[in-house]
């Protein structure tokens, strides 16, 4: 990682900087989070600010922004989201429910922890969350982007096996139309270490 | 010199004849035989030189008391149509009739009619042409009646009684014209009526010509024409519709020209025409039989050269006398084939004749050249007649004249209509049911093909006829 | 010598000048409407981060060749109307095309990208497609009728000379002005060229996704901001030329597009959003109305 | 020579194609052999021809009339475009047409229906005019007859509609004759230009309305769409791209040659409402009526045949306004149509022969599979809605110029709405034919083969090439424009150098290229990109396969069909059409009525018509 930063170049530096400016986020309601949402887009805090915009689609959306507990069935439409979603993309867990499950820890429908299925940017703590803790976390995501830090994408690539494996172990094999591996091929990710 | 009267001799001898052989085989052929001479007789005659016409006397008794036979162009002309075309439909009739029937009969009574045809266009005697016309109506009468089926009894029924009607007036007229003239010769009568009262001249002419134009198919009184012509054997209907209309119409011209020239009959009888045609090509717009199409189709393109003849002018009268010969042979074709549809299929709508196109090809292609050269489409004969006629009212100024150029081009527009809805019935896809009618041949049988074949090189080659065509009405 | 070269910093320039311009008046808009929401709003010149990260993405995907060739169609179609539209200093290619010239012109980004969306085999794309096209036929009547107005009663249809004659006599020589109808009836035809509210049904995001775009991500998102940059100076520049007596320098020319485009977006930050019909309905219930009594007027004023 | 022989060897191909069918019903290879070989004697006839114009022959004595044919400046360039589309035609159909249909016959008429439009705009006289009229429309019913068992029927109505225009166009000629003595152009436009005004309206409306008629024109128009759209697709190609421009011709000789131009000063006196007005309203409604039409059509052949109904519409308002870029502008997009829309009917032609079906509601996603198919398609709707560089544009942008500084601006707007709604519906063609989701069952679907490949290169090719470089044909239109005595339209080979603001298309389609470029580099500069399949797409989060339905294509317009539907679904005009057909039953019911087969009523009828003509007799007097 350290040394990924090192190598960046000065032109890579500003771009990343006017870059880190514009982010557009797909929010995937399950839970009640999605209450928290209206006040962090409105005029109380206007997410607005830093360039963040709610988005519709996957194919233009950088966050995907994931409120409350996931069941089995809703992981799979969020793996098939996240394969759509073009890279650099970010996933940001919201809710103790995406951390281990939360006040469903213990039921048989639910995933526990996100991070063991998709890579997860960072997750925000607490039932709920209130708007100033997602300010909060937005910005630090902002400014890891713009260090370069923010690359949890890659392990996706990287490490598709691990999250496959989890994957299939949830909920056996499905078809994203997306082929992973080759796809890291013909877009050359993470090729900086080998 | 062969003598005029040959014309009448040899299709009665012929007539009697073949009752008395009285076997079909002998009867076909004695016929045919008769046609054919005819023919040459007619032909012979049109070629020889009548700028005077040759006048015979019969049983040497001069005129008023016996009876002058005139041979001129225009007779020479119409007499070899008469025969041409009698000789093709007895041709025809070789195969069309069947065999069981008593065909000697039938041929018997076509000559009779033929010889008939032939003394009407030939006698300048008004008795005279009385009786043949009478001949004429009853021959007609019989073979209307010839397949004896109940439709065709009571077709031959209505139209004797009409006839009849018809020939109580021209007796009328005959009597009423006698009384003034105290002589049957027309040309007396012609002198004699030029100088008696106006209203009682008139009266003798519509009595006359309406008695007339009863056979002729005039429109008020052609209420015979769709039964019987739908009726009667195709033969027979080839023959009706082919000469004896319009063979009636020119002696019916050619008299109320002549004998009642004090008259304007023109006026009327125009107007009758063009009652005619929008009439007749309406009601055959709404026909479902093809011979009962064909039958009012007929009414109208009576009316057409009624229409011509009756401008007053030498271009009009020819341009009638062009389309009578096209009419004959587009509506032979047509009656012809209408036959063997009926005969293949055994039915008369339309609608059950849906693929014949195919299985006929032959015959198809005759049945839409016929049908073009009716409605007028160049390059065939129909066009050049239809094209003289119009321009022939165009340029003649005659009261009505452009209407008539109106009526019969809307006249056309129905024609061109109902024919091709057949035409297309003939080449669409046949449906179930109708193709079972006649395993196996559908074409035409030999002589019939023949036949029509004769009429249809009319039809396509007609125009180069067009400057031998006569036009005179005199006596 | 010397025009030539002036002449090729023209071409190499002008688009870029056009898309600065486009940047602000589009982080404008956003600023706008954010203060009427008494928001904050983002920068001044949000949509240029926008493209920058948008192009920079690393995946790309893309449904076919005509995805890739619809994209630059969208592109060059706003960049050759551009071209052609006389701006003050540069007006060489408006000799060669006139303003019958440019409306078709226009007509190539719509066409491009129909047929790429078509290709992303997306129905709400489709859909959107359709409302598009549907919308098009409603402001391009009202919308020509005025400009074939302001050609008929000036005798021509070039776009400069008209500019040229426009400010020959001041402001009292404006379409605007001398005629108020066609003025009134093409500025509600640029509201809904522009898909400004209440006529942007075609991209109803809670309803079909951002519609065309709905496949569109990375690069070819950011080549259809682009495009939409381009196209804000394009459009109003048009109405500016057409009806506000062009300009004789550019921050004349700036201040008019601002103060249009203050005025579209006032309206569109106040109001809902028509259904197709509904807006092809008012389009031909008021601005139609409106320009052919302007037209009838010119027509009774020559004849 | 070669004007003559113009003509004897579509006849010779004709008589030899039909005594072929005659004799063999198969005979598929020799019937195209045959029919490839005529039809390009037939245009190499037609380009060397070039060195005759001007020169009269002289055909058969008829009515006392010598029937003359000769070559002008505008009867080649009908030549060419004629004699070029059949010989594409018949390329396509060496590849398009399969065994088992009558092929000799299909052939037969194709070389007839070439004989009548050849001899139609070859005849220097309105006899000749009027027999080859008459020959053309017939060659088209039997022309039409050879395509489904629907084309039966629709052929019907076809028949019915060009009877009524041939026996007013007889009515014309008998009274022109009448009036003038002469059936030769000059004495004619001597002779009318001595009329007084209502003949001179009869005259003009004799000879016009049988050619708006053949050219479809509103409200005249119905029989074309259905007649076409049912007949066999390349004859649908080919009778839409030149059939009934015919009709044109014909409005083009009578206006300018026969009527000449006294006549129409005379006709276009009075401010608001004159023959020009009125014809051009005609345009006017022929242009947008039956494009909205087309919008509601679910069949691609019937959508587009609904089209050539409407670009009638524009060269006949082209025509009427009788100014130097009106005239150029319908006699170019004369040319400039017949491209495109061939090119989009064998692009459609071609998806057929695979498919096996038209039904824009039942295609889609073909261009994976179609790719040639599919650019020709595209540039052929880019000439048809008429965008640059295509063709199509140069001649709209005449006919534009020409009502705006013309002073209709009424009517330049409904040329625009004209070309809103071919957007629209070219759009809905190209989108649910190619574009969209490929049903599985077209997944075997190939590209067509090289005889049907040949044709829709050449035409994209003349599409593009006419457009770049319109001065090809526009110095070819203002020769005609000379000829027939409209003042000549300044060309040069880039475009047109006309008074108030010039086209240039050498400029516009080199900086539209330049903008591609920089487009392409733009793309470029931005990450790789990798093409994936159609299931790869965005359904909210659903999993996507052949058994889920994910296509819009039925309906494409619903915001139309729900403000439109009813008024375009059952206009008047097919009500009127409708009601004309019933009350000619009605008609004849009431004839048939009166032979009421009853004696009683036969006697009455005898005896009154002896009292009526006694009647008349006496009133006579």
């Amino acid at each position: 990682m350290e040394k990924t930063i090192t190598q960046r170049s000065a032109w890579d530096k500003v771009l990343t900087k006017l870059q880190k400016r514009s982010l557009w986020m797909l929010h995937y309601c399950t839970g009640c989070g999605a209450v928290e949402l209206p006040p962090t887009m409105t005029a109380r805090f206007d997410m607005e600010r830093f360039g963040i915009m709610p988005m519709v689609t996957p194919r233009q959306a950088d966050i995907l922004l994931i409120t409350g507990y996931l069941s089995v069935k809703t992981l799979k439409r969020v793996v098939l989201i996240y394969e759509q979603m073009q890279s650099p993309k970010y996933v940001v867990g919201f809710g103790s429910c995406t951390i281990n499950g939360g006040m469903y820890w213990n039921s048989y429908a639910t995933i526990k922890s996100l991070d063991q299925y998709i890579p997860v940017e960072f997750y925000l703590a607490g039932c709920m969350p209130r708007p100033e803790a997602i300010i909060e976390g937005f910005t630090e995501l902002i400014d890891r982007i713009g260090e370069g830090k923010a690359n949890s994408w890659e392990d996706y690539y990287k490490n598709y096996e691990f999250y496959r494996k989890n994957q299939e172990h949830v909920f056996g094999t499905i078809d994203t139309r997306t082929d992973i591996p080759d796809d890291a091929k013909y877009f050359k990710i993470g090729e900086v270490e080998k | 010199m062969v003598s005029p009267i040959l014309f009448i001799v040899v299709p009665l001898a012929a007539a009697f004849l073949t009752v008395l052989v009285n076997r079909n085989a002998g009867a076909r052929i004695l016929a045919l035989l008769t046609g054919f001479a005819l023919s040459a007789l007619a032909w012979f005659w049109f070629r020889a030189d009548l700028s005077t016409p040759v006048s015979v006397v019969i049983a040497g008794i001069a005129p008023p008391m016996g009876i002058q036979l005139s041979m001129d162009r225009l007779s020479a002309a119409l007499a070899l149509l008469i025969s041409v075309s009698g000789f093709l439909v007895i041709l025809y009739s070789q195969s069309y009739l069947k065999s069981e029937e008593a065909q000697s009969k039938h041929y018997a009574v076509l000559l009779l009619l033929m010889a008939a045809s032939f003394g009407i266009l030939l006698t300048r005697d008004l008795f005279n042409l009385f009786v043949f016309y009478e001949i004429l109506c009853i021959s007609s009468y019989i073979l209307v009646a010839s397949e004896e089926t109940k439709a065709s009894f009571e077709a031959s029924l209505k139209y004797l009684l009409l006839g009849s009607v018809g020939s109580l007036f021209m007796l009328v007229a005959i009597g009423l014209a006698y009384r003034v003239s105290g002589s049957l010769a027309m040309s007396d009568i012609a002198q004699a009526l030029g100088e008696a009262d106006l209203s009682y001249v008139m009266l003798t002419a519509a009595l006359f010509v309406l008695g007339m134009g009863i056979e002729a198919a005039i429109f008020p009184v052609n209420t015979w024409l769709p039964d019987a012509h739908s009726t009667a054997p195709s033969s027979i209907s080839a023959v009706l519709s082919g000469f004896v209309i319009e063979l009636a119409l020119i002696v019916l011209l050619r008299i109320s020209m002549t004998v009642f020239s004090s008259v304007n009959l023109m006026l009327p009888l125009r107007y009758m025409a063009l009652a005619g045609i929008l009439i007749g090509e309406l009601a055959a717009f709404g026909q479902t039989e093809l011979k009962r199409t064909l039958a009012y189709s007929s009414m109208g393109q009576v009316g057409l050269m009624l229409f011509a003849l009756t401008l007053g002018t030498e271009a009009g009268r020819q341009a009638g006398m062009a389309h009578l010969v096209m009419h004959t042979g587009a509506k032979s074709i047509l009656f012809l084939i209408a036959g063997y549809f009926i005969v293949r299929t055994g039915k008369r709508d339309i609608k059950s004749y849906s693929g014949l196109g195919r299985r006929m090809p032959l015959t198809g292609v005759f049945f839409v050249i016929g049908a073009l050269s009716l409605v007028g489409v160049p390059p065939l004969f129909g066009f050049f007649t239809k094209f003289k006629i119009l321009s022939a009212a165009a340029v003649s100024g005659a009261t009505g004249a452009w209407l008539g150029i109106a009526v019969i081009l809307l006249g056309t527009v129905l024609e061109a209509s109902y024919l091709f809805r057949v035409v297309r019935t003939l080449y669409s896809d046949p449906e179930t049911g109708n193709t079972r009618a006649v395993k196996g041949r559908m074409e035409m049988d030999v002589p019939a093909l023949i036949a029509v074949f004769g009429f249809t090189l009319l039809v396509i080659f007609g125009s180069f006829l067009l400057p031998l065509i006569p036009s005179g009405l005199a006596l | 010598m010397n025009s030539v070269i002036g002449l090729v910093v023209w071409i190499v320039f002008y688009p870029l000048i056009a898309f600065t311009v486009g940047v602000f008046l589009g982080g404008y808009g956003r600023k706008f409407t954010a203060r009427v929401q008494r928001r904050v709003g983002p920068s001044w010149i949000q949509p240029f981060f926008d493209v920058i990260k948008l192009m920079r993405k690393r995946t790309n995907i893309s449904h076919g060749y005509m995805h890739d060739i619809s994209l630059m169609m969208l592109v060059s179609g706003t960049m050759l109307s551009l071209y052609f539209i006389p701006v003050p200093g540069f007006h060489y290619f408006s000799q060669f095309g006139d303003f019958v010239v440019i409306i078709y012109l226009l007509l190539i980004p719509s066409l491009g990208m129909a047929l790429g969306v078509g290709e992303t085999a997306n129905p709400n794309g489709s859909i959107g497609i359709s409302r598009a096209l549907q919308m098009l036929f409603g402001y391009e009547v009202p919308f020509v009728l005025t400009f074939i107005g302001m050609a008929m009663l000036n005798g021509t249809t070039s776009m400069y000379e008209l500019v040229q004659i426009q400010q020959s006599g001041g402001i009292a020589t404006w379409g605007i002005v001398t005629h108020p109808l066609l003025g009134i009836a093409a500025l509600f035809a640029l509201q809904g060229m522009m898909n400004e509210k209440p006529f942007e049904v075609i991209i109803a995001p809670h309803e079909i996704a951002t519609g065309p775009m709905t496949e569109m991500g990375g690069k070819y998102m950011g080549m259809m901001f682009i495009q939409h940059l381009i196209n804000l100076f394009v459009e109003l520049t048009i109405y500016a030329n057409l009806f506000l007596g062009g300009a004789k320098n550019w921050f004349e020319l700036l201040f008019k597009l601002f103060v249009l485009f203050t005025l579209i977006l006032s309206v569109n930050s106040v109001f809902g959003r028509f259904r197709t019909d509904d807006a092809m309905r008012f389009m031909w219930k008021i601005p139609l109305p409106l320009a052919a009594i302007g037209v009838v007027g010119i027509m009774l004023g020559i004849g | 020579m070669n004007t003559f022989l113009l003509l004897i060897f579509p006849l010779a191909g004709f008589l030899i194609a039909a005594l072929f069918s005659a004799f063999s019903k198969k005979g598929l290879v020799v019937g195209k052999t045959f029919a490839f070989l005529g039809f390009s004697a037939i245009v190499l006839v037609a380009i060397m021809a070039k060195s005759e114009i001007g020169s009269i022959i002289y055909g058969p004595m008829m009515f006392g009339w010598q029937l003359q044919f000769g070559l002008t400046a505008i009867s080649w360039y009908f030549a060419l475009m004629i004699s070029g589309i059949s010989w594409l035609t018949v390329v396509f159909s060496l590849g398009a047409l399969r065994e088992g249909g009558t092929y000799p016959m299909y052939y037969a008429w194709l070389f007839a229906k070439n004989l009548g439009m050849l001899g139609v705009i070859l005849s220097q006289d309105i006899l000749a005019f009027f027999i080859m009229w008459e020959f053309m429309s017939w060659t088209t019913y039997f022309l039409l007859q050879q395509g489904t068992k629907k084309a039966r029927s629709t052929a019907m109505g076809y028949l019915i509609y060009a009877i009524i225009a041939s026996m007013i166009l007889f009515a014309g000629i008998i009274f022109l004759h009448q009036a003038s003595g002469s059936f030769g152009f000059s004495e004619i436009a001597s002779t009318v230009a001595g009329f007084d005004m209502r003949t001179l309206i009869l005259a003009a409306v004799l000879l016009l309305a049988p050619m708006l008629i053949e050219s479809a024109a509103y409200p005249l128009h119905r029989w074309m769409a259905p007649a076409y759209s049912s007949a066999e697709t390349g004859i649908t190609a080919f009778l839409s791209a030149i059939s009934t421009r015919i009709g044109l011709y014909g409005v083009a000789i009578f206006l300018f040659t026969v009527l000449g131009f006294t006549a129409m000063k005379k006709l276009s006196a009075g401010h608001y409402f004159n023959l020009q007005v009125v014809i051009m309203t005609i345009g006017a409604f022929t242009m947008v009526v039956p494009t909205f039409t087309a919008l509601f059509q679910h069949d691609a052949k019937k959508l587009m045949a609904w089209h050539s109904v409407g670009q009638g519409g524009y060269m006949l308002v082209g025509l009427a306004t009788a100014t130097s870029l009106g005239v150029a502008g319908g006699l170019f997009h004369i040319f400039t149509y017949l491209t495109y829309v061939t090119l989009i009917l064998f692009c459609i032609a071609a998806v057929e022969y695979r498919t096996g079906t038209t039904n824009l509601n039942s295609l889609g996603g073909l261009i994976k599979k179609q790719p040639i198919a599919y650019v020709g398609l595209l540039f052929g709707i880019i000439g048809l809605a008429g965008i640059p560089p295509m063709n199509g544009f140069v001649s709209k942008w005449l006919i534009y110029r020409s009502l705006i500084l013309g002073g209709h601006p009424f009517l330049a707007l409904a040329a625009f709405i004209g070309t809103l709604g071919t957007i629209l519906s070219v759009y809905k063609l190209i989108h649910n034919i190619f574009l969209g989701q490929l049903p599985e069952r077209y997944n075997d679907v190939k590209e067509v083969g090289f005889f049907m490949q040949l044709p829709i290169w050449i035409l994209m090719l003349v599409v593009l090439g006419t457009g770049v470089f319109p001065g090809l044909i526009l110095g070819w239109v203002a020769k005609i424009q000379v000829s027939l005595g409209v003042e000549p339209l300044a060309v040069t080979l880039s475009g047109v150098q006309a008074s108030a603001g010039q086209l240039n298309m050498n400029v516009v389609s080199s900086v539209f290229g330049a903008t591609m470029l920089v487009a392409f580099i733009i793309f470029l500069i931005g990450g790789r990109r990798r093409i994936v399949g159609q299931y790869n797409n965005y359904a909210a989060g659903h999993f996507l396969d052949k058994t889920v339905k994910y296509n819009f294509n039925y309906n494409f317009y619903s915001a139309y069909e729900h403000i439109f539907g009813k008024r375009f679904l059952n206009p008047p005009v097919k009500r009127g059409e409708e009601g004309l057909v019933a009350l000619v039953e009605r008609a004849s019911d009431f004839a048939r009525r009166i032979y009421t087969g009853g004696l009683n009523t036969y006697l009455a009828y005898s005896l009154g018509a002896v009292i009526l003509m006694v009647v008349i007799l006496k009133g006579a007097i």
